[in-house]
């Protein structure tokens, strides 16, 4: 089965390394087939920044993302920029706090940013808790996978902080 | 205040990141071309690459944004051909003195009367944040991880040495103070060269215990020492602050000059 | 009136950019392409120019580019090195739209190869060079009159398509001297202003728009990342980067019948030579010497655009044959448009193909 | 005269905050529609061009505008801020 | 042993050059190659070898082939406008027979384009780029794994035939993360050494010379000019110059089928799909959705010095189908070789043809 | 004696004409590397294009004749590649300070650990005499048939000015101070820049008055000035010859270098 | 009738000048075509110089030189490098005080440099001796046309001069 | 030992003469067979390498050799100009 999943937010929130660490999940430890893609340049830099991952059970021929089936948005702009055009039949997972609009597909509001600031106490996981819900509320790849993602890819001495913001993000996907 | 028809309105916001100097010194620039009385039909802005040089697209008037380290060349070739334009070369650090190096001698050496101001943030910015020839010894950026270990050049030392008729240093910070030396850069005949140097928060400020604007600027007001104190403690046999960078009017001299208004 | 001299051919390239109202040089020498800087240096002062001598080759051009954009005509000459550190200039010129005049004096190469020897090896480099897709015109004299007249064609061509051009010639040409005639004024077409109310990058159905040069009140910005028809930067919108690098492309490509510029000699033959530049004297020394009706020579003046319709007008060739003084470069393009075998006869090391050995050539291929 | 900041410019790196020496500036804290923190206008009435660009017939400081790398202080013709509010507390 | 990891095409690319014994990058950033700079300014130091940003992409190049006679491994990294600008040193080094490793990571151009987008706009111009005639290697991957694969084996094709060698990568997969594995250690084959009593300069029947690095004790001069055997300049013989330049053609494209490496899908097909790069992945898509023994696919993994005899792998092709993410360029190879029908499908603008284009064109064409 | 073997002594007479400086300013940088004690297969003569940039092709060690303008870029990755090498960039007015001009300043900022001999001949001579960045104003060439209007490079200060640990200028008429002074160059870690003026009675004498070689060798001597005497007149307020170029040491210094031996 | 004229001597003969006036005599003044070539590089430099031109009725198309019938020597190293493998039916113009061999074709010994030293007092001028010489020796322009060419290319002042060397020259070819 | 000229390479530039402190050269006046009119050893014994050389075992003055543009100067080991025959005239 083919996803393909799109990350959206802005710069300084971590959405690359969100699609980095789900790319990663697949490929390295699920077994499965992952391209990881984002978006450069100086339109990146002040807007919305944007991270692409396509996961296959197949290797992985045709690249580019055509229609993404999951959105992972943590902005106004982003979700302006790159998923107002969701299609009906894809699947978003919103931070709740930091974008205003709702899309026409199933949509999860996922209150990442103030679960991070809050209970966590470092908004700097809330993209950490958006990738355990997406994992939960979508299944597109194991928690086991995405759990050793995540490790190999956090900053020394954060690992716990981040695994407990994973696992919140796994409760709020499974709710959702 | 600078009157807001020399922007184009419609570019605005431009593409700079949060805090970014190379804005403000759009504004000391125009401020100084407003003192001059430059009227619009009659002035070229010219640039290479990098975020710096992407300053004459918000400029409304004729505009050459050119090809990386270049821009000195092009505009030698607009003065020269047409010495009655104002020419204002926009550059930065990289641009100016790594590939475009040669132009920059040249240009000093000949003493075209052209305005060259210098967005020095001591980083490729546009790239990402590499290490350029103003990177100081020791920064970080992404090619010099562990820290820069190449001496870095003194843009507008050179910049005297190659023969320019005016050479200024100040920074984003001092904005009063920049404005009135590119307008005297621009009442010299020859070339007037004028480093800003600038924050580039982004690139260089993040990787360099400047994490915020604010610790950016304070750093460059900080570390900003006029040319005459500096002068007064060398005299005096004092230490130069560590860090410290000399701010003020470098040379200002009447050599022979190229392309002079006829 | 006009007047008749005995003239090198670089000077004769001088002479024809300055009868063209050529009024900036920006260059640094180079063998063999020098003279035609010395002459420009002496003759442009007197005729209110300026002639600057760049700190090198990249500097040059892109003082030519910064004239160009006051309204000037301008002009850089130039040799292998020389040419190859243009590339990305010129790629910036196309980009742009900005009309130059570049001339190559071609020796031998690659990189500093034989400096005062003769050579056509530039040819798919002044196509192919710049990175990116563009097209651009390269114009091939054969002696020293055309040097002249060819000079002046490259101005009109550049400033009408709005493209760097490029004077093709080589040390040959541009060092033989020959008598050549000077008319004492020609006929100058200057690029179409851009019209009230247009957009500086907008293109009607020609495909070129109009130019307002620096100064012209119209406050055009100009740059070589992709950009709108306002100028603008846009690049990442895969659309406007279709739209303008096609226009640049067709804007040449789709003119090529217009611009071709070409000789057919018994387009009833079945042996066919195809040249430009000298070894076209060679061919033609052969025909004279050996007068046949089944040998045609299709003798191009102007090799980009490629007029691939010119080959067609040999109905009857059953092969073609092209001396090149290089390994053998416009033959592939050659090869790409007809079915019949295509023989390059290509030469190396400075001098031209002897009517001798094209005749042998000539006898084993019929 | 009246000092806007153009939100629609501003970019929220609160320079103006810093260097405006009448403290007219005070950093934002809500998120507008572009996403941005723009800095509010604290106590605008402390403003000098404001208060007397009119009588001067010139800008006066003005170093707000002049370092805002975004283009987004500038001043409209409005009724201008009454003299007589103002409390100069140096 | 091994390792595998998630990682960007340009980190595949520099831990290639590191396991490939690379010891020396000089370099100057450009999107979208800096990344191999930056891993490279990263790990070099710590594996014994040199890191250095050089001022420009000119000195890049140099900087890279005066290490590379030092007998170092040496690579460089730049994009179109860089490539450009290295054109007259990329001569310089097939002229004296420097082996090293280019990569271009291709944008849209011409000119600054579109700095953040993919293109193979650059094919041509790696293989007509510099002045004269010249033949080199150009490599082109298609996913992570073979950005780690193949940069090795650049340098060792660079080393065996003394010639500077093209990775012709782009945007796509420089910057794509995909699964990479990582052998522990890679074996190399460097150039064979210069043999007591053989000039520096001569060749055997391989037409490829020994390699005496400095520090040899052969004293060895080493000159873009015209040279003799021994390595001094001889720049008028035409026949020093014919001998030259035809051997260092001839080293290269003689050994076509030997440096040749290129997939073949469907040899009986009647239409038949020419790929390199990652448009390779999009024709292999279209041939997993719709499996049919008429369509075949060739793709090359080496693209020059050009394989035309893989093309008669085909006997039956009726049509050749070439997708490039440019105006129509390596297609024109194509066209010289075969005598069917060969069909551009050019895409420009950063994004490659869709599976659903793709299954457009080929119904339209058979 | 320079011993004959440091000689191709197959490739001598060379291409020089009759007069030229440039073989005496290889013998005299042959004298220093003797005097260093180098050996044959440590040392590397790198050059550009140019007449001078021949002079590695006439001496019997490994020699890199590169393009024109980049030979301190090929010596940079020479040098940095293999430290324990000795490397001498030959170059000339052109080759450096026109087109080279860009590797001019960055070589001396970088500070590489090499000898940089300079062959200044105010012209270009290998291609017949057009005015270079060093052309005196006035003087005339093929390319300044009115006189050069271009102000010229001072090269010793540039390279001061960019970084080099170690500038001098002497003269082809001054073998012996110069062989001096190339030798101490090469005792100094970082850049040693050392600027020989020179005679190309072909190309510059000619046209410019000075029509025999002596004359050339004699304009040398009498307008060269001891840097210690340019600065008592400087102090004494005494004007400085005209037409008067300094000789000697400018500037002998230890900053960070890079490529030193390890 | 084809002519192949070449010229060989030392740096500062004026050689090439000599070339070119041939040829402008031949190409403006004779109404014949000309093309005029010459030897350039570094090896032209020290060594001999070398400067030919071709003559015709006929418009010249192919323009090199294949196997010169006149030749015009002025030093020992020119006529090694230049005039030794001349063709047996070939004329050959020798400065003889300059040049030590001889020729295996015809030859014509003139003494311009000495002539031209001694009754005219200027040695530069032996280059217009030699242009006098071939013109009356092989007749390949009219004297009027080389008259106008020396004209045309000698600086200001010297008219007189040159046209002396010339005419001694036309006595010298005369003879021979 | 015994300076010697290497006609081979000597161009006749005529510096030696110029520099020579001891005035051993003169300028020439026929043509070798390469063309070139090469200096004449004027006083070949006042040359102050030649004759001390030996003694100091080290090289002494070579001006000639130094300047020497075309490397045609050297001393080749030959029964030396005796001492005995030099008139030292300053
Ligand atoms: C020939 C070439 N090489 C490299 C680049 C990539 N490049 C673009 S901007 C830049 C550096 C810009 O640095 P600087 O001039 O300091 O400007 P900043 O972005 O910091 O303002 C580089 C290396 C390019 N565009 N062209
Ligand atoms: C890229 C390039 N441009 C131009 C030239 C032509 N060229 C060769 S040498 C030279 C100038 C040499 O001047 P200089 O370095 O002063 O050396 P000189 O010959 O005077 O010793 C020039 C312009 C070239 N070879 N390559
Ligand atoms: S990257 Fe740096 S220089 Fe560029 S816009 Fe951002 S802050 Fe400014
Ligand atoms: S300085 Fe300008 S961009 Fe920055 S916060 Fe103030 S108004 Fe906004
Ligand atoms: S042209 Fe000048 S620099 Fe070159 S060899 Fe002759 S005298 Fe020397
Ligand atoms: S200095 Fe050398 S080249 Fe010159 S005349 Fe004397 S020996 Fe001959």
């Amino acid at each position: 089965m083919r996803h393909e999943i799109r990350f959206s937010g802005y710069g300084g929130q971590g959405i690359i390394l969100s699609a980095v660490i789900l790319g990663r999940a697949a490929a390295l430890y699920d077994n499965k087939y992952a391209v990881q893609t984002q978006v450069y340049g100086p339109e990146a830099r002040g807007g919305a920044s944007m991270g692409q991952v396509v996961i296959d059970d197949e290797p992985i021929l045709y690249p580019e993302v055509a229609r993404p089936d999951i959105y992972v948005i943590m902005s106004q702009q982003g979700f302006e920029k790159y998923g107002a055009r969701a299609g009906e039949d894809a699947v978003m997972l919103i931070d709740a706090d930091l974008v205003r609009s709702r899309p026409g597909c199933r949509c999860y509001e996922i209150p990442a940013t103030s679960e991070a600031k809050g209970a966590l106490g470092r908004e700097i996981v809330a993209n950490i808790v958006m990738i355990g819900a997406l994992v939960t509320a979508t299944g597109v790849v194991s928690r086991e996978a995405i759990e050793r993602a995540v490790l190999d890819s956090v900053p020394k001495g954060t690992e716990e902080l981040n695994l407990k913001a994973l696992k919140r993000g796994f409760e709020l996907g499974e709710r959702a | 205040m600078i009157a807001p028809d020399w922007f184009r309105g419609d570019r605005l916001p431009h593409i700079y990141c949060t805090g970014c100097g190379n804005g403000t010194i759009i504004n000391c620039t125009l401020a100084a071309v407003e003192e001059m009385g430059w009227k619009r039909d009659e002035t070229v802005f010219v640039s290479g690459i990098g975020c710096s040089s992407r300053a004459p697209g918000y400029i409304l008037t004729d505009s050459l944004h050119t090809t990386h380290g270049r821009a000195l060349a092009f505009a030698t070739g607009v003065k020269m051909a047409r010495p009655e334009f104002n020419v204002v070369v926009f550059t930065g650090d990289g641009d100016l003195a790594a590939i475009g190096g040669n132009h920059f001698i040249h240009a000093c050496r000949r003493n075209v009367d052209m305005t060259v101001v210098c967005m020095n943030n001591h980083i490729y910015g546009m790239t990402g944040g590499q290490g350029s020839p103003t990177t100081p010894p020791g920064a970080i950026s992404s090619t010099t991880p562990y820290g820069a270990s190449e001496p870095a050049f003194d843009l507008a030392e050179l910049a005297v040495a190659a023969g320019a008729n005016y050479v200024a240093r100040w920074t984003s910070y001092h904005v009063k103070e920049l404005t009135k030396a590119i307008t005297v850069g621009m009442q010299t005949p020859g070339l007037a060269f004028i480093e800003a140097r600038t924050q580039c928060p982004t690139n260089y400020g993040r990787h360099n215990k400047l994490r915020t604007v604010p610790a950016m600027i304070e750093h460059l007001r900080s570390h900003a020492i006029l040319v005459a104190k500096r002068d007064r403690l060398v005299a005096e046999g004092e230490p130069i602050p560590e860090g410290a960078f000399t701010v003020g009017e470098l040379v200002r001299r009447n050599q022979p000059a190229m392309g002079v208004r006829r | 009136m006009s007047r008749t001299e005995f003239m090198q051919g670089n000077a004769a390239c001088a002479e024809g950019a300055l009868a063209a109202g050529c009024r900036f040089f920006g260059g640094y020498p180079i063998t063999p392409s020098t003279e035609i800087a010395e002459t420009m240096a002496r003759r442009l002062p007197k005729a209110g120019g300026v002639f600057i001598s760049m700190e090198d080759e990249i500097a040059s051009i892109a003082a030519v580019i910064g004239a160009a954009w006051t309204g000037a005509r301008a002009m850089t000459a130039t040799s292998g090195p020389g040419f190859s550190l243009m590339m990305e200039n010129i790629g910036y010129a196309a980009m742009t739209e900005t009309p130059c005049v570049i001339v190559n004096i071609q020796r031998g190469g690659p990189s500093t190869g034989q400096p005062t020897r003769a050579a056509q090896g530039d040819m798919l480099q002044c196509r192919f060079g710049s990175h990116g897709d563009y097209s651009t015109i390269a114009i091939t004299p054969n002696s020293v009159q055309e040097m002249f007249d060819l000079t002046v064609k490259a101005f009109d061509l550049a400033d009408r398509f709005r493209v760097p051009t490029f004077l093709m010639s080589d040390e040959i040409v541009g060092h033989m001297r020959e008598r050549v005639t000077i008319p004492d004024a020609v006929d100058i077409q200057r690029p179409r202003p851009l019209a009230e109310g247009s957009l500086p990058f907008a293109a009607g159905e020609d495909k070129i728009p109009g130019f307002a040069p620096f100064g012209s009140g119209r406050a055009v910005h100009v740059t070589g990342l992709t950009h709108d028809e306002r100028g603008y930067p846009d690049t990442t919108d895969p659309e406007a980067h279709d739209k303008l690098v096609r226009r640049l492309v067709a804007k040449v490509e789709s003119a090529r019948r217009d611009i071709a510029d070409y000789e057919i000699v018994n387009p009833g033959a079945e042996t066919v030579f195809v040249t430009y530049g000298p070894p076209s004297r060679t061919v033609e020394q052969v025909m004279r010497d050996h007068p046949d009706d089944s040998i045609g020579h299709l003798r191009l003046r102007i090799v980009w655009p490629f007029p691939e319709f010119a080959l067609k007008e040999f109905p009857n060739a059953k092969v073609f044959l092209m001396p090149e003084l290089n390994m053998g470069q416009v033959v592939r393009e050659v090869q790409r448009h007809v079915d019949q075998p295509v023989v390059s006869i290509p030469k190396i090391g400075g001098e031209l193909h002897t009517p001798a050995e094209l005749v042998r050539v000539l006898e084993a291929h019929r | 005269m009246k000092l806007v900041i153009d939100e629609s410019r501003c970019k929220g790196c609160n320079l103006c905050v810093l260097v405006c020496p009448y403290g007219i500036f005070r950093e934002g804290t809500e998120l507008n529609s572009r996403g941005i923190v723009a800095p509010v206008l604290d106590r605008p009435e402390r403003c000098t061009n404001c208060r007397l660009q009119a009588l001067y017939g010139r800008m006066l400081c003005g170093v707000c505008h002049m370092i805002c790398p975004d283009q987004a202080i500038s001043w409209v013709e409005e009724k201008p801020f009454e003299p007589h509010r103002v409390e100069v507390e140096f």
